[in-house]
C-alpha cells in the first residue's frame, strides 16, 4: 500500500480508526483468484475459501508463525495418555456481534459438518474423531460422535485412533466453530456479509460483492486484537495472473502470486533477474500416475524406466522456474527430510535404460520402437501442457520410445483418471495438514477413492494399518517410511517435483505468514 | 375464334389484406383470350393491369378467381414438372426493364435463361446461335451479348425483356407495356416481330399498353380498366368506333397525335366517375350491348348505350 | 404484425424448450458431474450431495421437475457457488455484462459503420485502404489477444486506464474496447460491401438531383438499404456480447455472466449451466426476432409473415 | 472541301455492314477474371497468399531445426541469425513453427470457410427464399444449435467421437455456418421479391437455379465479407479446440495456438506472439483484399 | 429571348471492359427561358446520357465527359465540383428519370421523397413540405394522395412511380427542368393532365424544359422546337412544326414513317427502319446511321456528313442537302404531311464549324 500511488484515501481511513500509530495506511489488498465457493467452514472445500475463513476465523487452534499449532479459540489444551482424549478450554473471547464464544458453538459446527444433511464435501476431515464417520457416512448417530461441550468453556474431543497430526487438524477450516445461535436462526447466514456473519477471527468480513471482490476489516472483538495491525484487507477476485501481476506493477495490489494467486510462467526469469521473486516449498507433490492395470505400464520395470529418465531439474530451471525441488519420493521433504535427495539420482539415463530393456523383454520386445506408443494424458492447463510436452521429448531422447500427448477436459479427465482409462496421466497433491499419511494413504486401497492407479500391495496397507494405531511418533513414523519405500520400488507414480509457492509482495508488506501447506495468514501483517 | 385459351373468372388480387392500406388492385375481373389472339389492356395508370398479368401468370396468389390455361386452373397446386411446362407455354415480359434484369448477369446469359431451364440447345454453339438471333429479332446486334444490364438505355433494355420472352417459344404472351420504353422505330420492329410471330407460330398476346393507336394495330379486342374493373370490352375497331363507357371515351379523346396543330386545337373529354350517379342498389355487370360488346353498367345505363350504339 | 409476434413468441418457447431439453441431456451425457473433485469424496457422502439435489432420481423426474422451475424463472441454487442461487448470479452477473456489453456495441456499431461508409465513398482511395487495414487488424486479432495489448499499451505502459476490474467508467474503457475490435472489423467490412452496392444504384443518382448533400445521401439513403447484413450480423452478437465474454472478463477481473458460461461447464454446476443457457437463449432469440421484425422496418418489401406472395 | 460527285451516288442500306463488329464471346468468370487481374491490390494479395502458401510448403525445411524438438537451455532466445524468429519456451525454432504451423492454420481457415459457406448459403438461401414453415423451421433449428453452449457441445463431440482431424472440423463448423446462413437468408429475403427473380420463376427457373443464378450471385458482397470473417474465428477457435484438447496435439503447432501460447509472454518475450500473429494478420489481409477484388470483379455495376 | 442553357460539342464516354462506349459525340444546342425542348431518337442514342451530363449525373467513373461546354445561365458546369452542383440540382435544375422502379428509393416512404427537396431547397418545415408532397401527387392524378404519401415506392403501379418522380422534380420549381421520357408509363388521360401541369408551370414560372419522349403525339403537343438524335449525335433540329412538317433527315423520316395511325390498317406492317443501331464503342466510319439507311449515298460511308441549315432553326446533319446529292423522295407517310413552310431557306446552307 505504500506504492505512493494510493496514499490518498487509504490515509484518511488509516486515521480515524487509530490516530496514534504510524501514518502508514494499513490496508493490504491481495488477489485471491476466484470467488469463494463457500464462507461457511462446514461447507468449505477449496483453498480460496480457506484463505478468507483463516482470516475470518479462529479455530481451537491457528498454525503460528513457526509453522506450529498455537492455542487460539482454546486458551487451554489437555491430551489424554492414550491420545485420545483432548480437551480444550475455551477462552473468553466475543463473536463479532458480542456473542460469546464457547465449547458449544464448536460442537455446533462439528456435527453440523458431519450431519448427513448439510451436504458438507469436506467432513471427512473430522473422520478421525469417534464415531465421527458413522455418523457422517454410515447412519450413526450425531449424539455418538466423540465431540462434547462440557460447558460453555470445555470441549472433549475423542478420538477413534491416536493421531499425531489431530492439533494441526483443529486449525483447519472444516474445525471452525460458527455462532450457533445465529446459524440456528438463519441457516443462510453465510451466504453473504452482513449482521448474520458473525464470525470470530482477527478480521470480519464487511463487504462480499459476488465474483469481485471480498473486504475485511480488523476486528476489534477479536480476543488478540492488538496484535492484528492492518485494518482492512481488500480481496479482488483476478483469475488472470498476467493481470494480477500488472496490477501489482501498477501498486494496485500489495502481493501477487501465491498462495491466494498466481505468477504467470513467462514472467519468473525476469522477477527472479529482479531479485523480487520469493520462493517457498510446500507439502506438495506433482506427479506422473501410470496405470498399473495395462500394458506396458503394468510393467515394473517399464514404469522405472520412464521414471528415471526424467530430467527434473532441467525441467524446473527451465520451465517452472520457480525453485521447485525435484522428487524422487513420494512424501514432501518438510515431513520426509530424506527425501531432499529421494530414492534414485535424478535424471539417471543410463539406468532407465537399463530398465527400458528389461521391461521390453519381460514384454516380448527386442526395441524400444516395437513398444506401442504411450499416451500421456493431462487436464486442459497451459502448465501441464508444457511439462507434458518437455517430458514427452525427454522420453522420446532418452528412450527413444513414441510419446503421443492427450489433453482433456478437467471433468473428463477426473473420470478418465478415475476410471483407469488411461496409461500414464499427470496428479498433483497438496497436503491438507503437516501428516505423512496424508500422501500415502490414497494408494492404501486399489479401488481406493484417490489411488488410481491399480496398484496396491499387501505389505503396503499392513504398515498403513497399524501405523494408524500407534501412538508413537517415532514408530509410525517409521512405519511411513518403510511403506514409501515399498511404494517407490513398486513405483505406480512417477514423482516429478514438490511443489513451491512463489509470489512478490510490496516491500514494506511484513509478517505475511505463509505455512508450510501453503495456507497464508494476515492476522499478523502490517506495513511499515 | 372461338377457341378459348384463357378463361379468367372473376379474378380478384387484393395487397394488404385486413390492413388500413389495404388495396383493391384487381376487383373481380372476368374475361377470355381465344387462341391466337391478341387483347389489348388499356386503363388508367394504377387499375390493375400490371397485376391482372402478374395474377394470370401465378406471380401473385389470387386473392379470389380462377384463371383456367387450357381448361387447367393455373393457381391450382402443381407439380415441379407441370409448373415448368406451365411455364413454358407462358411467359411475361416485364413493365420495369431495369429491375427485371438480374445486374450480375450478361445479356446473352439473361436470355439464354428460359433456353437452359427448358434444355432448347443441344451445345454452347446453338445456344449462342439463338441468342445472337433474338438479340437481332429484337433489334440489338452481337456485340451486346456481352454487356450487363447497367450498360443500355432504357428501350435496350426492354427489347433484351422481350427476347427473354420470346426464347422459350411460349404459346401465351403477357406483354406488361413492352414498348413504351422504345423509340417509334424501334417500337415498330417489335410490333411487326409481335405480329409475325402471331401469324407464323400462332402466339396470343395480353397486350397492356398505353399507346392507344399501338394497341389499336396490334389488338383484335381490347379490354378497358378502371380501378380495378373491366369497364367495357369490345374489337378494336368496334370499341374505337363505338366507346360507349364514358372513361374510353375520354381515353380516345386524350390520344396524342403526331400532328402539332391538331394537338394545339384538340379538345379532351374528362371522366368523373360521380358522373353516373348509381343509386344504392343498382347492380353492376358487365352487360353486352352489342354481340361482342361489353360495358360494364347498370341496367339502366345499358338501355342508353344500346340506344347510342351505332352499327 | 401483433399477430406476427404472437407466432413468433410461440416459437421461441418451441426454441427455448429444445435449447433446454438439448442442454440438459448432453449435460448428463458429458463425464463428470458438480461434485467431481481431483480429491475423490467418499461414495456415501457424494450420494448424499445426490440425494440432496434430487440428482437421484430418474431423469424423467429431474427433467419434468427442472422445466417446472424453468417456467417459474427459478434456476435453483449453484452446485458450486453455494451462498447464491443461480438467479443471483444471473441477477449481479448481468448487469455488469450489460452494461460493458452496451458499450462495446455502441463503440462497435458507431465505428464501424463510420469506418465502412468512408471505406466505400473513397472506394479504392487512401481512405479506404485505411479503413480495410483497421479493419483487417480488428478481424485478425481476436479480442483476447486485444485485450492483452490493450492493457499492456494503455495501462501499464502509459499508464492512462486502470490495469483492470469494473469500478469507474475508465475501468470500462479497455474491456469494451477489446470486446467492440472484431464486431466493429466485422460491421465496417459488411457496410462497406453493401454500401458500394447501394450507392451504384439509381435512386442514389435520384437523390443527388434533388441537390441533396454526399452526408445526407449517406444517411438517409444509402445507410439504411445497406443496413440488412449488419442488422443480421446485429441479432445474436447482440446477444454474445450483452451476456459477458469469458475471455474479456478473465483477463480484466470483471465480475460478469460471461465468466459463468465457461466455468460452469467445466465445473458441471448443472443448475448453472442450465440457468445461464436459458437466459442466454432467451436474450439470443429475443434478439433474432428483433432482427427479423427490423428487416421488415428496413426495407417494407421483406413481408413478415415470411411467405406468402402477394399479400 | 471538295468531293467527286460520283460519292452521290445512291447506294442504300447495307445492313451486314453493322454486324462485324461483334467481338468474341466472354464467359461470366472470364469477365470476372479480367475485371479481377485488373485490380493491384487484390492481386497483390493473391500474390501474397502465394507466397504465405509457399512457405507453409517449403518455410520448415529452410532451418536444421524441427519444430517438435525441444532445446530447453535455449528457451525464449529473441530473433537472431540462429533463430530467425527466436525461439519459444521450450527452445524450438519458432520460425520452424510458425510455417509447420501455417500448414494447419492455412488449410483450417480456408477449410472451414468452405464448408461454412456451403452450409451456410444452402441453408440460409433455402430458408430466405422458401419462407413460410420452412423458413421457420430452419432458422429455429439454427438458434437452438446457437443456444446450446457450444463448450458443451465440444466436450461431447471429443468424448463421443474422440480427437481427430475430422472431430476437429465438425467441431468447428458446427455452429461456424449459422452466421452465414443468416446473413444469406437476410440478402434473400430482400431480393427474392426482385422484378428480375420473377422473371426468372415465370420461365420456370426451380429454386435451385434462382439461388445459384440470381440470388446467391446478388448476395455475394456479403457473403464474401462473411467468409473472408470465418478464417480467422476458424484459426483461432482452432487454438481454442486444441487448448482443450480437442484440436491439434502438441507438439504440433498452429498459428492459433502458438499466438496462445505467446500471449502471455507479450511482455517478455514478445516475438513468440508477434510472428503467428503478424502472419495471421497478413493472410487475413490477403484473403481480404482477394475478396474485396472478387467482389467487385463480380459486380459489374462497378468499374474502374 | 434568353439563354437558360448552351450545350457546345459536348463529349461523353464511359471506360468499360470492352472498350470506351462514346455515347454522346459532339452535342451542341441551345434552349431559351421558357422554351420546351424535345429530343427525340433511337433508344440508345445518348439522350439520358446528354441531359443526365447536364446534372452532372452520369457516374464518375466509368462516365466521362471528354470534350465540350455546357453553360447553364452562362456558367460553365463542366468543372464544377459535386459540391457547387449541389445548389443547382433539384433548385436550378431538375429532373424526372426514365425508370421510375429503381429510380426511387425502395425503403423510404413515396412522401418523404418528395419533401426532401423541399425541405433542402425552399427550408419548408416538416409539416408544409409534406402536406405539399400530398398536393402535388393530387397534381399528379394519383388518388388518396393522404393514403399514398406513406406508402413504398413497391406499393405504387409503374405509372404511380412515374408520377411520383414527376411530383418530386416538379416540387422543385426549377428553372430548367429535364424530363426524360416521364410519361411512358402513363395512360393519355393520365398524360394529358400531366403535360397540362408542365405547361402550367412553364407559363407560371417561366421555366424551360427538356422533354425526352418517344412519343411523336407528345412531342407535338408539347414541343417549341426538337431535336432527332441518332448514335450520340443530334441529327436533326428544329421548330416542332419544321420537324414533322418538313424533316429533311432520312432518320427522321424513318421515325415518322413507322408510327401507326388510329386509321392504320392493321393488317400491314409497320414501316420499321431496318436493322440495328451502331456499336458506340466504335463508331462507324462516316454517316453512323449509312449502314440502316435506305437513302444511304457512298459517301455516307467514308465521310461524316457536316451540318447543313434549312431554316433560322432548322438544320440537319446529312450528305443529302449536299448540292451535288441526288433528289430523292421520302416515304409516302412523310411525304403526306410535308407543307411548304415559310421561313424555308432557298437552300440549305452549310454550318460552318467554329473551331
Ligand atoms: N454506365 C454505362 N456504361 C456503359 N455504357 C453506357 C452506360 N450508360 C449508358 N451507356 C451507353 O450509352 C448509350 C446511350 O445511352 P442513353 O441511356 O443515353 O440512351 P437513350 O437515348 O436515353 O435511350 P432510351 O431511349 O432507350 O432511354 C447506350 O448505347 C448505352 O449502352
Ligand atoms: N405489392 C403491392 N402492395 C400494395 N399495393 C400494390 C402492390 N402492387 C400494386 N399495388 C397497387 O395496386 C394497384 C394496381 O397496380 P398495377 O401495377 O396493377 O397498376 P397498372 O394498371 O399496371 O398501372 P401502370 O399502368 O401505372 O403500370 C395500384 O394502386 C398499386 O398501388
Ligand atoms: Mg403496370
Ligand atoms: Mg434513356
Amino acid at each position: 500500500a505504500c506504492g505512493g500511488n494510493d496514499n490518498a484515501d487509504s490515509g484518511e481511513k488509516g486515521s480515524d480508526s487509530d490516530a496514534g500509530k504510524s501514518d502508514v495506511a494499513q490496508e493490504l489488498r491481495v488477489n485471491i483468484n476466484t470467488e469463494p465457493p463457500s464462507l461457511h467452514p462446514g461447507l468449505a472445500k477449496d483453498s480460496t475459501s480457506g484463505t478468507v475463513l483463516r482470516q475470518t476465523f479462529d479455530g481451537l487452534t491457528r498454525i503460528g508463525k513457526d509453522g506450529k499449532p498455537e492455542e487460539a479459540a482454546a486458551e487451554n489444551i489437555e491430551v489424554s495418555e492414550d491420545q485420545k482424549v483432548y480437551t480444550f478450554t475455551i477462552r473468553d473471547a466475543e463473536w463479532s456481534n458480542g456473542d460469546p464464544v464457547t465449547a458449544h458453538d464448536f460442537e455446533a459446527a462439528w456435527k453440523w459438518a458431519l450431519d448427513p444433511n448439510n451436504q458438507s464435501e469436506y467432513a471427512y476431515q473430522l473422520h478421525v474423531i469417534q464415531g465421527a464417520e458413522d455418523a457422517n457416512l454410515n447412519g450413526g448417530s450425531l449424539d455418538d460422535v466423540g465431540v462434547v461441550a462440557k460447558d460453555d468453556k470445555t470441549l472433549e474431543v475423542t478420538l477413534a485412533n491416536p493421531t499425531p497430526y489431530f492439533l494441526e487438524l483443529t486449525a483447519f477450516y472444516t474445525y471452525l466453530p460458527f455462532n450457533s445461535k445465529i446459524a440456528e436462526a438463519n441457516p443462510n447466514w453465510a451466504h453473504d456479509a452482513g449482521d448474520d456473519y458473525t464470525s470470530n477471527g482477527p478480521f470480519v468480513m464487511t463487504e462480499w460483492s459476488h465474483s469481485d471482490k471480498i473486504v475485511l476489516e480488523k476486528n476489534e472483538k477479536y480476543w488478540d486484537a492488538d496484535t492484528v495491525k492492518l485494518d482492512s484487507i481488500e480481496m479482488i477476485m483476478i483469475n488472470d495472473p498476467n493481470t494480477e501481476l500488472s496490477m501489482f506493477d501498477n501498486g494496485e495490489l500489495d502481493w501477487a502470486g501465491a498462495p491466494t494467486g498466481a505468477l504467470p510462467t513467462d514472467a519468473m526469469q525476469a522477477l527472479k533477474d529482479a531479485g523480487t521473486l520469493v520462493t517457498q516449498s510446500i507439502a506438495g507433490i506433482y506427479n506422473y500416475k501410470f496405470n498399473t492395470t495395462v500394458e506396458p505400464t503394468s510393467n515394473v520395470n517399464i514404469r522405472k524406466a520412464l521414471t528415471h529418465a526424467l530430467n527434473r531439474q532441467e525441467l524446473i530451471d527451465n520451465i517452472l522456474q520457480g525453485e521447485q525441488q525435484p522428487a524422487m519420493g513420494i512424501v514432501p521433504p518438510s515431513m520426509f527430510p530424506e527425501n531432499e535427495e529421494g530414492y534414485f539420482p535424478d535424471n539417471d539415463v543410463e539406468t532407465a535404460k537399463e530398465f527400458l530393456q528389461k521391461g521390453l523383454e519381460e514384454l516380448g520386445y527386442s526395441d524400444p520402437s516395437e513398444l506401442p506408443a504411450i499416451t500421456l494424458s493431462y487436464n486442459t492447463s497451459e502448465a501441464h501442457q508444457k511439462i507434458a510436452q518437455a517430458i514427452q521429448d525427454m522420453w522420446v531422447q532418452n528412450l527413444g520410445i513414441e510419446v503421443t500427448l492427450d489433453n482433456q477436459e478437467w471433468a473428463v479427465y477426473l473420470d478418465k483418471v478415475h476410471s483407469l482409462d488411461y496409461q500414464v496421466a499427470r496428479m498433483g497433491w497438496l497436503g491438507d495438514y503437516n501428516d505423512a499419511i496424508n500422501f500415502l494413504d490414497m494408494y492404501k486401497d486399489a479401488n481406493g477413492g484417490n489411488n488410481d492407479t491399480g496398484w496396491e500391495d499387501p505389505a503396503y496397507q499392513e504398515l498403513l494399518t497399524n501405523s494408524a494405531t500407534e501412538a508413537d511418533p517415532e514408530v509410525r513414523q517409521q512405519m511411513l517410511k518403510d511403506a514409501e519405500a515399498i511404494f517407490m520400488d513398486a513405483m505406480p507414480v512417477a514423482p516429478i517435483y514438490f511443489y513451491t509457492n512463489n509470489w512478490v509482495q510490496d516491500d514494506n508488506l511484513k509478517d505475511v505468514i505463509v505455512s508450510g501447506l501453503g495456507d497464508a495468514q494476515f492476522k499478523w501483517a502490517y506495513f511499515e | 375464334m372461338t377457341d378459348k385459351l384463357l378463361e379468367i373468372k372473376n379474378l380478384k388480387q387484393h395487397f394488404n389484406i385486413g390492413k388500413p392500406n389495404m388495396v383493391k388492385a384487381v376487383d373481380g375481373v372476368s374475361f377470355d383470350i381465344y387462341r391466337g389472339e391478341t387483347l389489348g389492356l388499356v386503363g388508367e395508370s394504377g387499375c390493375g393491369k400490371s397485376t391482372t398479368g402478374r395474377s394470370i401468370i401465378r406471380l401473385y396468389d389470387a386473392t379470389d378467381g380462377q384463371v383456367l390455361f387450357n381448361g387447367e386452373d393455373v393457381h391450382g397446386k402443381k407439380s415441379a414438372k407441370e409448373l415448368k411446362k406451365f411455364n413454358r407455354k407462358m411467359q411475361m415480359i416485364f413493365q420495369d426493364p431495369y429491375a427485371s434484369l438480374n445486374p450480375r448477369m450478361t445479356v446473352s446469359d439473361i436470355i439464354a435463361e428460359g433456353i437452359d431451364i427448358h434444355g432448347l440447345a443441344k451445345d454452347k454453339k446453338e445456344r449462342m446461335e439463338k441468342v445472337y438471333a433474338l438479340l437481332e429479332t429484337v433489334g440489338l446486334n452481337k456485340e451486346h451479348a456481352n454487356r450487363y444490364p447497367h450498360e443500355f438505355s432504357g428501350g435496350q433494355r426492354q427489347r433484351i425483356g422481350i427476347a427473354r420472352a420470346l426464347a422459350v417459344d411460349p404459346d401465351f404472351i403477357i406483354a406488361d407495356e413492352p414498348i413504351s420504353a422504345l423509340d417509334v422505330s424501334i417500337q415498330a420492329q417489335v410490333v411487326n416481330l409481335m405480329k409475325k410471330l402471331q401469324r407464323e407460330k400462332g402466339l396470343t398476346y395480353l397486350f397492356i399498353a398505353h399507346d392507344l393507336s399501338m394497341v389499336k394495330y396490334i389488338s383484335d379486342r381490347i379490354g378497358v380498366m378502371y380501378f380495378g374493373k373491366l369497364v367495357e370490352l369490345a374489337t378494336a375497331d368496334d370499341l374505337y368506333n363505338n366507346p360507349m363507357h364514358p372513361y374510353t371515351q375520354s381515353l380516345l379523346s386524350a390520344i396524342p397525335l403526331p400532328d402539332p396543330e391538331t394537338e394545339r386545337t384538340r379538345k379532351r373529354k374528362s371522366y368523373d366517375p360521380k358522373s353516373h350517379n348509381y343509386g344504392d342498389n343498382e347492380k353492376l355487370e358487365m352487360r353486352e350491348i352489342a354481340p361482342g360488346h361489353f360495358v360494364y353498367c347498370s341496367e339502366k345505363e345499358e338501355k342508353q348505350y344500346k340506344a347510342q350504339y351505332i352499327k | 404484425m401483433a399477430k406476427y409476434i404472437g407466432k413468433r413468441l410461440l416459437y421461441m418457447i418451441l426454441s427455448l424448450w429444445l435449447i433446454v431439453t438439448a442442454t440438459f441431456f448432453f449435460m448428463r451425457i458429458a463425464p463428470g458431474n458438480p461434485f467431481t473433485s481431483e480429491k475423490q469424496l467418499p461414495p456415501e457422502i457424494e450420494a448424499n450431495l445426490n440425494a440432496h439435489y434430487g440428482l437421484d432420481k430418474p431423469w424423467y423426474a429431474q427433467y419434468g421437475d427442472y422445466l417446472l422451475k424453468v417456467a417459474k424463472w427459478d434456476f435453483g441454487p449453484s452446485f458450486k457457488y453455494k451462498s447464491q442461487s443461480v438467479n443471483d448470479l444471473i441477477n449481479e452477473g448481468f448487469p455488469v455484462s450489460f452494461i460493458l456489453g452496451l458499450e462495446a456495441i455502441l463503440i462497435a456499431v458507431a465505428f464501424g459503420l463510420i469506418l465502412g461508409i468512408i471505406a466505400a465513398l473513397k472506394h479504392n482511395r487512401w481512405q479506404d485502404y485505411t479503413a480495410m487495414i483497421i479493419a483487417v487488424a480488428g478481424i485478425s486479432v481476436p479480442s483476447f489477444i486485444m485485450a492483452t495489448f490493450l492493457q499492456y499499451f494503455l495501462a501499464i505502459k502509459l499508464g492512462v486506464f486502470p490495469v483492470a476490474r469494473f469500478e469507474t467508467f475508465m475501468h470500462t474503457v479497455l474491456p469494451a474496447l477489446a470486446l467492440a475490435s472484431t464486431p466493429m472489423a466485422f460491421i465496417a467490412r459488411l457496410t462497406r460491401s453493401s454500401m458500394l452496392e447501394v450507392m451504384s444504384n439509381d435512386y442514389i443518382k435520384t437523390a443527388k438531383a434533388k441537390g441533396l448533400s454526399q452526408g445526407v445521401i449517406t444517411v438517409k439513403h444509402a445507410i439504411r438499404n445497406a443496413l440488412l447484413p449488419v442488422v443480421t450480423y446485429m441479432g445474436p452478437l447482440t446477444a454474445g456480447i450483452l451476456t459477458g465474454s469469458f475471455v474479456i472478463e478473465k483477463i480484466f477481473g470483471i465480475p460478469g455472466l460471461g465468466s459463468h458460461f465457461v466455468t460452469s461447464i467445466t465445473n458441471r454446476d448443472y443448475t448453472v449451466i442450465m440457468g445461464v443457457t436459458v437466459f442466454y437463449s432467451i436474450i439470443l432469440l429475443a434478439s433474432i426476432l428483433l432482427v427479423d421484425i427490423a428487416y421488415g422496418i428496413i426495407d417494407p418489401r421483406i413481408k413478415l409473415a415470411g411467405g406468402k406472395k402477394g399479400e | 472541301m471538295q468531293i467527286s460527285k460520283d460519292k452521290f451516288q445512291l447506294v442504300g442500306t447495307k445492313i451486314s455492314e453493322a454486324e462485324k463488329i461483334s467481338k468474341p464471346s466472354l464467359s461470366f468468370w472470364k469477365d470476372v477474371f479480367i475485371r479481377f487481374r485488373k485490380n493491384k491490390l487484390a492481386m497483390f494479395g493473391l500474390v501474397l497468399l502465394g507466397v504465405l502458401i509457399f512457405m507453409a510448403i517449403f518455410g520448415p525445411y529452410m532451418t536444421e531445426y524441427d519444430y517438435r524438438t525441444n532445446d530447453l537451455t535455449n528457451k525464449n532466445q529473441s530473433p537472431s541469425s540462429e533463430h530467425w524468429f527466436g525461439t519459444d519456451d521450450l527452445g524450438r525454432d519458432v520460425f520452424t513453427r510458425t510455417w509447420e504451423g501455417a500448414r494447419i492454420s492455412i488449410f483450417i481457415g480456408a477449410a472451414a470457410a468452405l464448408i461454412d459457406l456451403f452450409i451456410g448459403v444452402l441453408w440460409g438461401g433455402i430458408s430466405g427464399y422458401k419462407g413460410g414453415r420452412t423458413d421457420e423451421f430452419m432458422m429455429r433449428f439454427a438458434d437452438v444449435l446457437y443456444g446450446v453452449p457450444y463448450l458443451l457441445l465440444v466436450i461431447l463431440l471429443m468424448v463421443v467421437l474422440g480427437q481427430g482431424l475430422g472431430t476437429m472440423i465438425l467441431a468447428m463448423t458446427i455452429t461456424g455456418w449459422i452466421n452465414m446462413a443468416r446473413i444469406v437468408r437476410g440478402q434473400v429475403l430482400s431480393l427474392k421479391n426482385q422484378e428480375y427473380v420473377l422473371a426468372a420463376k415465370t420461365l420456370g427457373a426451380n429454386t435451385s437455379r434462382i439461388m445459384a443464378k440470381h440470388l446467391i450471385p446478388n448476395s455475394m458482397a456479403p457473403i464474401l465479407v462473411t467468409m473472408t470473417l470465418t478464417i480467422p474465428s476458424a484459426i483461432f477457435t482452432e487454438a481454442f479446440l486444441s487448448f482443450i484438447g480437442l484440436g491439434l496435439t502438441p507438439p504440433l503447432a498452429s498459428w492459433g495456438t502458438m499466438a496462445n501460447d505467446g500471449l502471455p509472454a507479450l511482455r517478455y518475450y514478445p516475438w513468440r506472439l508477434f510472428f503467428p500473429a503478424i502472419f495471421i494478420s497478413l493472410t487475413i489481409f490477403a484473403f481480404n483484399v482477394v475478396g474485396d477484388g472478387l467482389r467487385d470483379a463480380l459486380d459489374p455495376r462497378l468499374r474502374k | 429571348m434568353e439563354k437558360i442553357l448552351e450545350v457546345k460539342d459536348l463529349e461523353v464516354s464511359f471506360q468499360t471492359y470492352g472498350g470506351s462506349v462514346k455515347a454522346v459525340r459532339g452535342v451542341s444546342f441551345d434552349l431559351h427561358k421558357g422554351e420546351t425542348l424535345a429530343i427525340v431518337g433511337e433508344s440508345g442514342s445518348g439522350k439520358s446520357v446528354t441531359s443526365q451530363t447536364i446534372m452532372k449525373l452520369i457516374p464518375m467513373p466509368p462516365g466521362q465527359i471528354t470534350g465540350g461546354k455546357i453553360l447553364f445561365n452562362g456558367d460553365d458546369i463542366v468543372p464544377k465540383t459535386d459540391k457547387e452542383m449541389e445548389k443547382i440540382r433539384g433548385k436550378e435544375i431538375s429532373m424526372i428519370f426514365q425508370d421510375p422502379m429503381t429510380s426511387l428509393n425502395p425503403t423510404m416512404k413515396i412522401g418523404y421523397q418528395i419533401m426532401e427537396g423541399l425541405i433542402k431547397h425552399q427550408n419548408m418545415s416538416k409539416q408544409a413540405a409534406k402536406q405539399r408532397a400530398v398536393e402535388l401527387l393530387s397534381l399528379v392524378g394519383i388518388p388518396m394522395p393522404e393514403k399514398r404519401v406513406n406508402q413504398y415506392p413497391h406499393e405504387f403501379s409503374g405509372g404511380m412511380r412515374q408520377r411520383a418522380m414527376i411530383a418530386i422534380a416538379l416540387a422543385a420549381n426549377p428553372k430548367l427542368l429535364i424530363a426524360d421520357e416521364p410519361t411512358t408509363a402513363l395512360d393519355v388521360t393520365i398524360q394529358a393532365q400531366i403535360l397540362e401541369l408542365m405547361k402550367d408551370l412553364q407559363s407560371k414560372m417561366d421555366t424551360s424544359i427538356i422533354f425526352i419522349t418517344h412519343d411523336l403525339g407528345v412531342v407535338a403537343n408539347v414541343a417549341d422546337r426538337v431535336a432527332v438524335m441518332y448514335a450520340g449525335q443530334i441529327v436533326e433540329m428544329g421548330t416542332v412544326d419544321e420537324i414533322f412538317y418538313d424533316p429533311r433527315h432520312p432518320y427522321t423520316w424513318g421515325l415518322l414513317a413507322s408510327m401507326p395511325s388510329v386509321d392504320n390498317d392493321d393488317n400491314q406492317d409497320l414501316a420499321a427502319i431496318p436493322g440495328t443501331p451502331p456499336d458506340l464503342t466504335n463508331p462507324p466510319k462516316g454517316d453512323a446511321f449509312a449502314a440502316r439507311n435506305k437513302y444511304a449515298l457512298a459517301i455516307d460511308f467514308e465521310e461524316e456528313p457536316p451540318m447543313y441549315q434549312i431554316s433560322e432553326t432548322h438544320f440537319a446533319k446529312t450528305w443529302l442537302l449536299h448540292p451535288d446529292a441526288p433528289q430523292v423522295e421520302p416515304p409516302d407517310a412523310v411525304k403526306k404531311r410535308i407543307r411548304q413552310l415559310s421561313s424555308t431557306f432557298k437552300t440549305p446552307v452549310l454550318v460552318k464549324e467554329d473551331k
